[in-house]
């Protein structure tokens, strides 16, 4: 298990690699690439911020994967999440898991979306025409996590 | 009691706080909960009231967890408040 | 849509950026990369060989994604999918799919990769200490393409 | 009738043929479908009959699109015959 909260940029291409090699039995690698969009709500995004509580970052990730790692049958897992000022099309965060078989990566990684959107203490300002708004949480990010507790 | 406090995103830009150190009154501290807190420092004025105890929805953690508005306060605890997370 | 089906291999990180970067509304990347296990059926592999029927795989496999696209919001999408002879921890296949937001993105490509597992004209042979042997479809692979029929 | 067959995988390991043009007599023509066609090539001998009509599950395309049993083939069409795919 990995997890990085960092300011600097990620390559996918590298860090997808070094998960799918570590395990010779790993038939699948599934990954979440998320970017900043240059819209929200209707309105242009020129600049995104990201803040977050250090500390308890790291320790909710790890507590998100560690759930994840007892629902399904995973090798691994590595997390990164950007913080800091970022722009429309910068990479924003990277999920990825390693099974050997792919529906396993494929809900593990999904599950760990849906739980870091809701529980990792990130919190996006984002700077629009009309000026600087903080992103407002989504009653569907709610929806998506309450999913899986059915 | 002395508890350490954070605040994030919209609250610590409002609040104009982002981390103070707070010794807990003895009728306050004892069984404090997250809820209690909230109520205790709403009373500092117009702002903190409309933060803590308005209509915004906040979340609160205990020692880097997330906990509920009943989860219990206790000697030495970093106690954070922020809005509902919106990460990834 | 791009559908590319090829003996060389692919640079993961490369393929992911291009689809991301396409569009600026696009929040999510979610990719599927299967590799070549070192092992199947407890038995030690040393080879994989992938055979294809030329002409109506590429068919196949544009047909699943007008499927996934019918089905969800969805950007774009991306299948790379190598044949001939590969080793252990070889890149096999690439599936991304790129969306607004990420529930579009995850479902569409784990169906594009159930269906791709189940309809694409590919068969795997791989080499054991024992001698050759053809891979043989599995239950689980028709189970979890059924599904999707619910 | 002419058609054009193709083998993959096991059937073609077997049969030893990746391709063929067929010349499908009249009587086996009318109203020919996929069933039809691997009862006919069945009886060309042990190895067919094993392959085509034996217990191997075996699909078939015309025209590079899956089809069942049932399926209609008509002048020109082609028709391959393979194990079920493991791809991916």
């Amino acid at each position: 298990m990995t997890v990085r909260v960092q300011t600097q940029d990620f390559d996918v291409g590298f860090e997808i690699s070094q998960l799918r090699t570590a395990h010779k039995d790993a038939g699948a690698v599934v990954s979440f690439v998320g970017q900043v969009r240059d819209v929200n709500e209707g309105d242009t995004v020129s600049q995104l911020t990201l803040e977050h509580y250090p500390g308890m970052t790291e320790k909710a990730l790890e507590a998100i994967i560690n759930q994840a790692a007892s629902r399904w049958n995973i090798f691994d897992t590595l997390i990164i999440h950007r913080v800091g000022t970022l722009q429309p099309t910068d990479q924003i965060v990277l999920v990825a898991v390693s099974s050997a078989h792919r529906g396993d990566a494929f809900k593990a990684c999904e599950f760990i979306m849906d739980y870091l959107k809701t529980e990792a203490p990130f919190w996006k300002k984002e700077v629009t025409p009309t000026g600087e708004r903080w992103i407002e949480a989504k009653q569907t990010d709610d929806d998506a996590r309450e999913r899986w507790t059915k | 009691m002395k508890i350490k406090l954070f605040y994030f995103a919209r609250l610590k830009e409002t609040l104009k706080y982002s981390t103070e150190d707070l010794d807990v009154p003895d009728d306050v501290a004892k069984t404090l909960t997250i809820l209690k807190l909230k109520a205790f420092l709403a009373k500092r004025g117009d702002v903190w009231g409309q933060m803590l105890m308005g209509k915004l929805k906040i979340r609160a953690a205990i020692n880097h967890a997330l906990v509920d508005d009943n989860a219990p306060i206790t000697d030495g605890d970093e106690v954070a408040f922020f809005p509902p997370v919106t990460g990834g």
